[in-house]
Formats: C-alpha cells, structure tokens, sequence
C-alpha cells in the first residue's frame, strides 16, 4: 500500500513540466530565504514559518491540482500561495501587511488566501482546516462538480479530534477529497513518534476504510504522480484518501525557534543532502533533461522576480485605518441591523464622536 | 389563522426555504429518519431526500466545520445542534473560524450559515443539559445571535437568517417548542435582526427578557397588574445586533428596570443589559437595574433542587415587587 | 485479531461465578423494566436510557475487574451501577432525585457513580469521558499502582474527536487502561453504517498500534474473559486496548423513544431470540450448572429486592433547597473567597434578604 | 530583592510548587525539551523528568481531559494552553465537565487542576491568535479565574490557585511576560483569591481593569495627574471570585468609573463590571460608567489596523478625560 520513502521517481517529466516544477521551487526557495530576512528587518511582524526544504512537497501536489479544485493548507503557507500562482509581489505584500496583499492585509503570513485561484485558505489552528475542507468537498459534491479539494496539513495535525472527525465524515459520506499530510516529522519541538501511537501516519487511513500511502516527499515525481492518481480517484470515483509526503524543514518551527534544540546536526545534515531541490536538478542534468547552465539561469531569474516583488510590497500602501470595521460582517444590510445597538459600549458607536473609538 | 407551536414554526421555516432555495440544505444529528431529536425537521428528510436533509454522526466539530466549508462555496447550510450544550465541542469551529472569515480573507468570501441550538432547562436534564450560552456568541464579531421568543418571530427570524450573508446563531428553547402563536398570513413577511419589541405596554417598570423568559415576564407582568402596577416588557428578540435604544425608550418611559434570563446573570446578557441601560438612562433611572438569572450552580437534577435553580416567575415576580416597594409604587 | 460475533464460549464457569453473573444480570433486567414502569409514573424526571438487552456487555466486563480498577461509562448506567454493588435503593433513589440516591441527587439517571467502589461516573456528552478516563490511568501510572481503567461508551462515540485524543494519549502514553464499546448497533436512530466509515469498530485500535478484538456483547463468558485478559495486559504490561462488545437495545434510546423507526420488527425479534440472560441460563442448565429451578428462584429473588429498592427510594426524602449552593466548589476557603462578591448580581448574595435568590 | 519578569515569576512558582508537592505536575504542548512555546517551564523538564512535566501531543481536548481524570483522583495537575485561543477545542472538558464534576458528583469527588492561558495581542498574531476569552469562564459556576497583572501577583497567584481544590483557569498575556517587578520575600505569602488590589490612589477617576489593561492604566494614570488630575486604579486580580466591594469603596470616593479591558467590553468583563458599579455606587455616580475595549471586529494582521483595534493608553486616557471634561473636573 505504501511506498517505501526512497523509491526515485520511474517517470521521466517532459522539459516543460521539468521546468515548471524546478523553477516553483527555486522561487518557493528563494522567496522563504528572503522573507526571512525580510523579517529580521521588522517588515513582517507576527509568527512566521518558513517551508524551506519542504518545497517538493508543496509543489509536487499543488501542480496536480485542475481548474475548479479546491486547495486548503496550513498556515506554513508561503509557498502554498506562490505555487497557485499567487504573484510573489501580493503575497510578500501581505506579509508586510499591505493593502495590495492577497488579504489586503488583514491575514498576514499565516491566513494567504487566492480565491479566485481556489486557494481557500492557510489556517491558524492545528487541524480546524480538515473539517472546513471537507465541507468545501460537500459542496462540490452537493452541486455535481467534477472536482476536487486538496487539503494539506503537518504531521502534528494528525493527533486531533477534528482530523478524526473530517475523514470519518469523508469516508462515511464519499467525498471527493485528498488529504495529504506533509510530515516534516516534527510539530514544533515534538517527534511524530513523541506524539503519535502509530507514527507511521499514512496507515492512520484504514481506520476510514480509506485509501493511504506514504511517498517520499522530498521527490517533487514522485509527489505528483501520487497527488495526480489520488486526486483522479477523487474526481472520478468520489472517494477520499490519505497520501503522506515525508519531508523534513531545514529552519526551525518559525523565524523564532533555531530548530536545534530537539534535532541533533547530523539529523539536519542528512536532509539537507536530500535536498528537494538539488536532487531534481541533479536528476534532471543527468537525464538531458535541463542544462546546468539553465538552472542557474532559473535562479537568477526567481531572484530577480522575488527582488522585485519585495520592491513592490514596499512601496504598496497600508491599509486605510478607517477600513478597521470593514468585512466583520458581509451582509449588504448590517449597518441597518446594527444601528440601533447605540451608545454604552464601544461597538456600534463609530460614526458619533467618541475620540477612542477609531 | 390557527395557532401553531413553536417547532411548527420552525418547520414551516425550514420547509419553505428548502422549497424556496435550492442551496440551502440541512446538516445535523438524527434530523432525518429520526425526524430530529425535538421533531422540528419532521417529515423534511421524506419530502427533500438524504441530499438536502444530511443526518451526521455525532461529530459537531466535524460537521459545523464541514458547514463553513460548504458556506464559504456558496451553499446555505442550516445546520442543528442538538442542545447547544454539545456545541461546546465545535467552539473553536464557530469562534475561530465562522466568525472570522469573512474579515481574514479581506472581504472575498462569506459564511451563509443558520447554526440551530436549544437551550434552556427545567425538565430535570442535569448539568451538562440544561445551559443557556447564547451570552457568549452574542459577545463574538463577525457573528450574529437572535433569540426569538414566539412562534412568529421564529418562523420570520429564521427566514431572516437563512437569507443572511453571515455566519448566524439561531438560538431556541427546549421548553418552548410547545408554546402556541399566530403565524403571520404573509409567509414573506421577514422579521429584521437588531429590532427589540414591546411585548406588554406598561407605565411602572421595564422587565428585558429573551427567549423562553419573555413569556414568563408577560405571565409576571399579568400577575402584577392585578395589583394594579403596569409593566412594560422588551423581547430583546436578537442578542447581536443588540437593540439597545428601544430598551431604553422604554426604560425612559418607567424609570425602572429589571433584566431577566434563563442563564447565569453573572457576565450575562443581564450584564450588559444592565450596563447600557444604566449608560443610556442614567438621569432616567429612580432605581438601579435588578437583575434575575439562573441560580449559579451546575443544574442539579433532583426536582425540588432544579425548582429552586430556575429563574421561574415567582422569583422575577418578588425581584420586581421589591424595586416596585423601593420606589414607593407598591 | 477479532473473534466471530456467534463463537460459543469455551470456558465453563463455576457454580459461584456462573450464580453471580446470572443474578447480576436478571437483577438489572428486573430493575431496568421497573425503572421503565416508575418513570411512566413520573417518579424520574429527564433522560433515560434503559440497558435492556445489554446486561452481558455491561455485567460480564465489570466482573474482571479487581479492588483498586476505576470504570467509568456513559449516561446509560443503571446497570452499570449495579454491576459494581451499588445498592439497588441507592441508585433508585438516585433516579428519583432522593438525598439517598448515589449522587445524593444531584446527578440523576445519567450521572450515577460510586466513588468508594471507584465507579467514576456515567457521564453525558458523548466521547467526553473517554479523555477523563485515560486521565486516571495516567494517575495510577504516575502513583505506580498496579490497577487499570476500564472506559465504556457506547458505537456513536467512536466518531468523537475525544476518542481519537484519547485513545492516541493512551497509546503513546502506554496507559493501563481498556476501552470498551457497548456496540448495540445505533446512537439513537443512526446505525454504525451510517455513522462509521470503517464499521468493524474494533479495528480502529490499530490506527494507535493498539490491540483491538471483538466478541459476542451478548455472551457474557465472552466478554468476561476478554475484559480479564486485556485488564490484565494492562495492569501487568501496562498496555492499552480496545474492546468491542456486540450487543442490541430492546427498547428505544431512552424511554421517549419507541426506537421502531429505525429497526424493523425482524430485527429486535432475531436480537431477542439471542437475549443474553436467556441463552446463559439455557447454556447452565445445559451444562448442569444450575437448574431451571434454581433460576426460577433467582428471578423472584431480585424481583423482592428491586421491590425493596423502590420501596426504600420512595420513603427517601427529597435534598433540602437550602443545600443548593453545596458543592460548587470543593474548596474550604470557597465562601471566604466569594465572600466580597457583593449585590449586584445574583450569585453571593444567598445572605442577603432578596427574596428571588434561593 | 531584584526585579524579575513576569515570565520568571511564573516558573518560580510552577517549580516551588513542584519541589513541595509530588502530587503536582505540568502537562502541555512543548513545555519539556521545548521548554514551553513562551519559555515558561524553562529548565523543569530537565530538573524533573518527563513524569512531572509532560509533554503531549497537539490534543487539547484530550490533555485537558486527562487532567481532569488525573485531577479526580487526587494528583494536581497544571495543564498549559500555549495560548487562550486554542482552549476553544477543550471547551466542553472545561465547561461541561471541569466545572460540573465536585457538583454532579453530590461533593464526593474533587477537581484540583489548573490551566494556565495566555491571551492577549499586539503582536500582530491576526484574528484566531489575538483573543481575550476569559469573561466567559469567569461566568461559570464550578470555576475560578484569575489574571494577574504583576510578576508579583503571578507568583502568588498561581501558587494559591495549585494549592486550590477547584479548578482554576490562570489568565496570562503574552505582552506581559517581560514586564519585570519584585517577588515577595516569603516564597510562602500567597496571594488570596476574591481580592482587588487599589494598585495607585487617587481622587478624581476609577480604572477599573484586569491583566495587562491594568499596566495601561497606570500609564494613563501618570499621563493625566500632570495636569493635575488623580486617578484611582483599581486591579481586578480575579474575576471569579470578583471583588466587587473593593471596587464600590473606590468609586464612593471618586465618583466616576471607567473599566477597560483588552477583549471585547460588548458582553465582557466590562459590561459586569459596569452593570455592578451603577448597582452598587447609584447614588454616587456624577457619570455613567464607561467601558473601553478592543475593537469589536476579528483581530486583523496589518500594524496599521492592529493600533486602531487595541485598546491603548491613547484610546484609554481620551475615555477618561471625556468623562473628567464633562464633568467640569478638566
Ligand atoms: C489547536 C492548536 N493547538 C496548538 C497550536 C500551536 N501550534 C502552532 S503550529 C504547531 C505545530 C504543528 O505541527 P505540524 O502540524 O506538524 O505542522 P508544521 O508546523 O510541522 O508544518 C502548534 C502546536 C495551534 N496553532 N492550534
Ligand atoms: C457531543 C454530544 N452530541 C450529541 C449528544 C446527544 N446524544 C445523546 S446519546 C446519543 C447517541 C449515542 O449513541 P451511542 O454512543 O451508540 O450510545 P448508546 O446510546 O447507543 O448507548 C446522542 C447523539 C450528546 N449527548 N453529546
Ligand atoms: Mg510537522
Ligand atoms: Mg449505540
């Protein structure tokens, strides 16, 4: 049912795909490098996580995706956005809390969103988003859509009730769902074996009479090809499944955490030689594929876009103040419903003169 | 036209906006063969089919959550909590999320979702049956909570809040699924969210209520009137949008207020009641705001114990009086 | 890994277990079927869910347990409180709101317990108890001692997040404690296919590399020796498990419910040609353990004695109103601390001569 | 004795308390190897092993819980929330069963279990990691919560609410964790439960707050007694059991009130408070009772939009200099 973690990839991608998945990558890679310093240098403010390492897993599924699926993740989410074709600039955007970003600046860096590309959503808490994609997946179904929804979320997401609950409810109600676990075998500072009673996660589907498997999520084929099948099963035969990507991230849980504490060097080291990639490059120069000399090309030109998108941001506009109020509520008629809530609290009163109301 | 109960209402409601609306469908527990824990979706899974009558298994985090997924891709889930004391489970699914989309994703996206809970106590359901936690919600941006109190209002606020664009708390009451009430003729005739009423004209004292306690302001209201004191009540009828000026017209009007609920008063709807009241009546008032809530303990099961926990008339009744002594009216 | 649902029980009890298990059983039936009778007489208010036909599941798993073992369960618990020894006037009494009853009235029908026979409770929100009850096992883990937890709930559970938190805990934990499923089938109208996507419910241990199994609920010799021996496994290798025991309600979910809806007649009648307090005395007399006669005594027998119960519950006093603020806190400096509460609001006020307050 | 941070306060208390009783043990995501996401078990893990300071998995309903079964059988558990928003998934092991239990269970069982919570925001965490929960629990029977605002208070606090037979929800913040104070010299003089503290006098206005809020009212404090007016700040310390006498004592001498809080004041702890104060002071109130609190919309990400939702000593110091204007005192 599962394969084994190592397995290099049969297929042979045409130059085109090749091409797309590396560069993805490489501005995924680029881009997390600069967002971390970007950080450093206070122009990003809250929690901030970095999917370094992580990208073929990221990649790998999302280019699976078809016009009308639906894709939630969590809210290591950067790449996520980048690999719908969010442009870096929006999304860079949003994370110095821009107007222009692609939740004009009201979700920063854990909660980027394309709607229009279907991306519904990175997601704050560990596993709420399962439920929630799970119902998108009802609603496809519900309309006789012949998509549908990619959900992706941390091993450590795996330990909730809510991930019980939404692929119980996927299995009992056959919904047209993936659900990949992108295992970069730690959540925060805890092992998947500290935190799960059968840490080989992807087995955790029998439990739904759901169909799992384990690829190696460091290898951006083999994810696709797994993503590619799993989502075809969903779309066409309306069943659900569970596919783990085994990867690992190279910084900590967030720009504030090292990530050495609970990881020993040699761990790191390890990874870092399997480099997702370094090691597609590499396969792809050794089977004519790509030139050498193209994928340094490639890298200039994700630097240049990624500078360039940081230089946009910049100069973007922050959100106007007097917009505070904007979007609690998205009926055209909540002023009127409102209004007569009056004075003798602070809501409802922001058109009289009370200097600490904004 | 004749009278119908409470869960009728709601019935009619859900019936005629399934009929109405091809979004809208119903998500919840033992709503369809079963008929509904309380029978209010009866007949609905016979007459609309497994497709738009979703029975679920017990997993209210799964299924409120499957709820907003399917809202925020344009359905119309209404979905039913079979007492609001299991929604404590799917909290962070209401709070977290439902409530906050909208305002996280800048606007591109809303929640249209009814989320249906009974409340209340006084049939010996014990601790973990038998709360009123509307208070709470009431107090989260992005939601909306409306309480209604007569099988009219139920019938046109649930309408109201199934063709509402957000997320919205329906909230209703165990034992008032049986109280009888006109329906209006007009089956369009919507009832607007922030909108208090006044139930009873009175001229000596203001009793705010919502919910199940509305009828037993009108019942204390009656009993005082024999002796000759006239009380004004104000069914709240939604808790956010909250309607404070037509409280405060009314308390203008009788300088006396009293703030009754099912619930705990202790940072309650009585709360806040009482604070905005005070705020906007604050020359107005010959006495400060009472308030009668639920006797604070975990409900005790034992009848004689239940009785003495409820905030039944007699208590609202003997609140009333002695404000009503106080200022030399009685 | 799971027995056949119909395996006849190998084991040939002795006279003394077979009496007890026997009487046990038709001593809940008995008090089930008068409980039924009383609260049509509106002597029990609320709730209530009657064990009719799930004697052997509940009596059969209680009877491995040994001095210093916890149990809890759900709101269906009259008989489990029986099986413990709780005396059947107490938990009458407790039915009817009575000082006298097992939770001096406070709890009622769902909330039954016997602290000094370690019986903690049935409990009445679904899945709730499940994370309670592995949190004593982790007590008597953390105090060294040698006993286990004994957790009952019923199929409908199962698709709770709290039994996935629960049962991960207890897996990566290694808690000496036993889950038990009183699979009768249905939570209320929906039956385990509708509510399960992998309804072969013990299999779900393996999703926490547990060892899960599944018996005849209704052959009390059955269930017995797999709660001993998985109580033991916990107790001496302090290991977790997951029992299924396969079972049917005659009656309705609780006594408002006909429970005709959603079971066909064939159904209850092939259920109530499988009653397991029939087909044990049917298998003693076979064996000639005990005679026809004898059972026929042993039925009059716990006939007098839940008699004496409702006889006793009745002439029980009520709990005087003045004790309502009791216990809401545990600790002696409670009133001291409520005590600058003041007016103003209902609570700490009971002092005062405000008439509405109790 | 030197100043120490708040956050320092904290886990003095958690390992005096663990060194003193072995029955006492911390359960919680990341607090061992991690040593807590905030650094408040720093070092515990090492000093006490896996068995007293337990990591868990991401399952808060079920950690929660098993605190609670440890709890009923004697030990005393002190279960970290890393923050106050993701308590919404434990809801009903708090509400529907911590609370309930000693009650339900006719006296005979006890719950002594603490959960410690940071909330709070300016961080610019966004709408599900930047919420002020505690005014619900602090309104249910069974419960005690308690925020303090002071390293001094923390340290005192969290020992009392360990040694507490009850459940207690022990409300941080996440700003206040590098506030720095002094510790009391007896590690033994704990801090009662039930008691507001007058944490600077004055003459002219009453803050009422909790928590952080209550080091902005400080500031306001100071701003304004430059131009000659006093202020009074009154610290809550506990919301369940609420001092409301203290709070009284002060208005009667000041005569005006002003309650601020960091959450929501529609339904918060701000509306109990106000409602309190006008029963309790009616007749001394030159004003009615104001209330500032965050702004009421979902908690958004830019810098900008965060400011103006907060409730800062700007918006603070300009409700309290409208009270003090139009009462002729500015
Ligand atoms: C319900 C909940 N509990 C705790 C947290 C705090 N938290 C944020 S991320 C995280 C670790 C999640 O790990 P994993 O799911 O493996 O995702 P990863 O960070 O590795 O991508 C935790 C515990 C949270 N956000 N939500
Ligand atoms: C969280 C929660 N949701 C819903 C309910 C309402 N409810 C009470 S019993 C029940 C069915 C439970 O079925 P099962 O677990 O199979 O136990 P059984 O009644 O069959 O013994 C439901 C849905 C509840 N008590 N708790
Ligand atoms: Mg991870
Ligand atoms: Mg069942």
């Amino acid at each position: 049912m599962a394969k084994a973690a190592e397995s290099p990839p049969e297929v042979i991608p045409d130059a085109e795909t090749a091409r797309r998945l590396l560069r993805m990558m490489a501005l995924i890679r680029r881009f997390e490098e600069r967002t971390e310093e970007q950080y450093t240098r206070a122009r990003i403010g809250g929690y901030c996580h970095l999917a370094i390492g992580e990208e073929a897993s990221t990649v790998g599924a999302i280019d699976a995706l078809e016009e009308g699926d639906c894709l939630f993740a969590s809210y290591r989410d950067h790449g996520t956005a980048l690999a719908v074709g969010s442009p870096p600039a929006a999304v860079m955007a949003e994370l110095f809390g821009k107007e222009t970003g692609v939740a004009h600046g009201r979700g920063g860096s854990m909660h980027l969103l394309d709607v229009p590309r279907r991306f519904f959503g990175g997601w704050g808490i560990v596993g709420a988003h399962l439920p929630i994609a799970t119902g998108s997946a009802l609603a496809l179904d519900y309309r006789d859509q012949p998509n549908a929804v990619l959900c992706q979320f941390g091993d450590g997401a795996v330990e909730t009730g809510s991930f019980h609950e939404a692929l119980n409810l996927a299995g009992v109600w056959d919904m047209p769902i993936v659900y990949q676990i992108i295992n970069n075998q730690y959540g925060m500072g805890t092992s998947v074996e500290q935190s799960s009673a059968e840490p080989e996660l992807w087995k955790r589907a029998a439990a739904y009479r759901m169909h799992g498997e384990r690829v190696d999520g460091n290898d951006v084929l083999a994810v696709r090809e797994a993503a590619d099948r799993l989502l075809r099963i969903a779309r066409e035969e309306r069943r659900p499944s569970l596919l783990e990507t085994v990867t690992y991230r190279f910084r900590g849980h967030s720009v504030a955490d090292a990530g050495k504490v609970y990881r020993s060097p040699e761990e790191i080291d390890s990874w870092r030689q399997r480099d997702p990639i370094t090691r597609f490059g590499v396969f792809l120069v050794e089977h004519g594929i790509i030139s050498a000399a193209e994928i340094e090309q490639m890298w200039a030109e994700v630097s240049t876009e990624v500078k360039e998108a940081i230089d946009e941001a910049l100069g973007a506009a922050f959100p106007d103040v007097d917009t505070l109020y904007e979007h609690v509520y998205g009926d055209p008629k909540w002023r009127e419903q409102f209004a007569r809530m009056g004075a003798g609290a602070p809501f409802g009163e922001r058109d009289e003169e009370r200097p600490w109301q904004t | 036209m004749a009278d119908v109960t409470y869960r009728e209402a709601l019935r009619r409601a859900l019936d005629e906006e399934l009929e109405r609306d091809p979004d809208v469908f119903l998500m919840g527990e033992e709503i369809g063969r079963f008929e509904g824990s309380y029978k209010v979706t009866a007949g609905l899974w016979k007459k609309y089919g497994a497709k738009r009558v979703r029975e679920t298994p017990i997993s209210e985090e799964g299924f409120v959550g499957a709820g907003i997924g399917a809202a925020m891709l344009g359905l119309r889930p209404v979905v039913e909590i079979m007492t609001i004391n299991f929604i404590l489970v799917a909290m962070d699914q209401i709070v977290n999320h439902a409530a906050k989309i909208h305002y996280m994703f800048g606007g591109t996206v809303k929640v249209p979702m009814v989320i249906r809970a009974p409340g209340g106590a006084g049939a010996q359901l014990t601790a973990q049956h038998s709360q009123s936690l509307e208070a709470w919600f009431a107090g989260v941006p992005g939601l909306k909570v409306v309480a209604p109190a007569t099988p009219a209002d139920a019938y046109g606020m649930l309408k109201t809040a199934i063709r509402d664009e957000d997320p919205v708390l329906f909230y209703e009451n165990l034992v008032m699924y049986n109280v009888t009430g006109e329906l209006p003729a007009d089956p369009e005739a919507l009832v607007p969210f922030g909108e208090a009423k006044v139930v009873r004209e009175g001229t000596d004292l203001t009793i705010v209520a919502h919910s199940y306690t509305v009828q037993r302001a009108l019942r204390v209201a009656d009993s005082l009137s024999r002796d000759g004191v006239e009380v004004e009540v104000v069914d709240l009828r939604s808790l956010r949008p909250l309607d404070a000026e037509t409280v405060a017209e009314s308390v203008r009007k009788t300088n006396r207020a009293l703030v009754a609920e099912e619930g705990w008063s202790t940072y309650g709807v009585g709360a806040e009641l009482a604070a905005r009241i005070h705020f906007l009546c604050f020359d107005d008032l010959d006495y400060p705001v009472e308030r009668v809530g639920g006797a604070e303990v975990p409900m005790p099961y034992s009848k004689p114990l239940e009785l003495a926990a409820l905030p039944l008339e007699s208590k609202i009744e003997a609140a009333a009086r002695s404000i009503l002594t106080q200022c030399g009216v009685l």
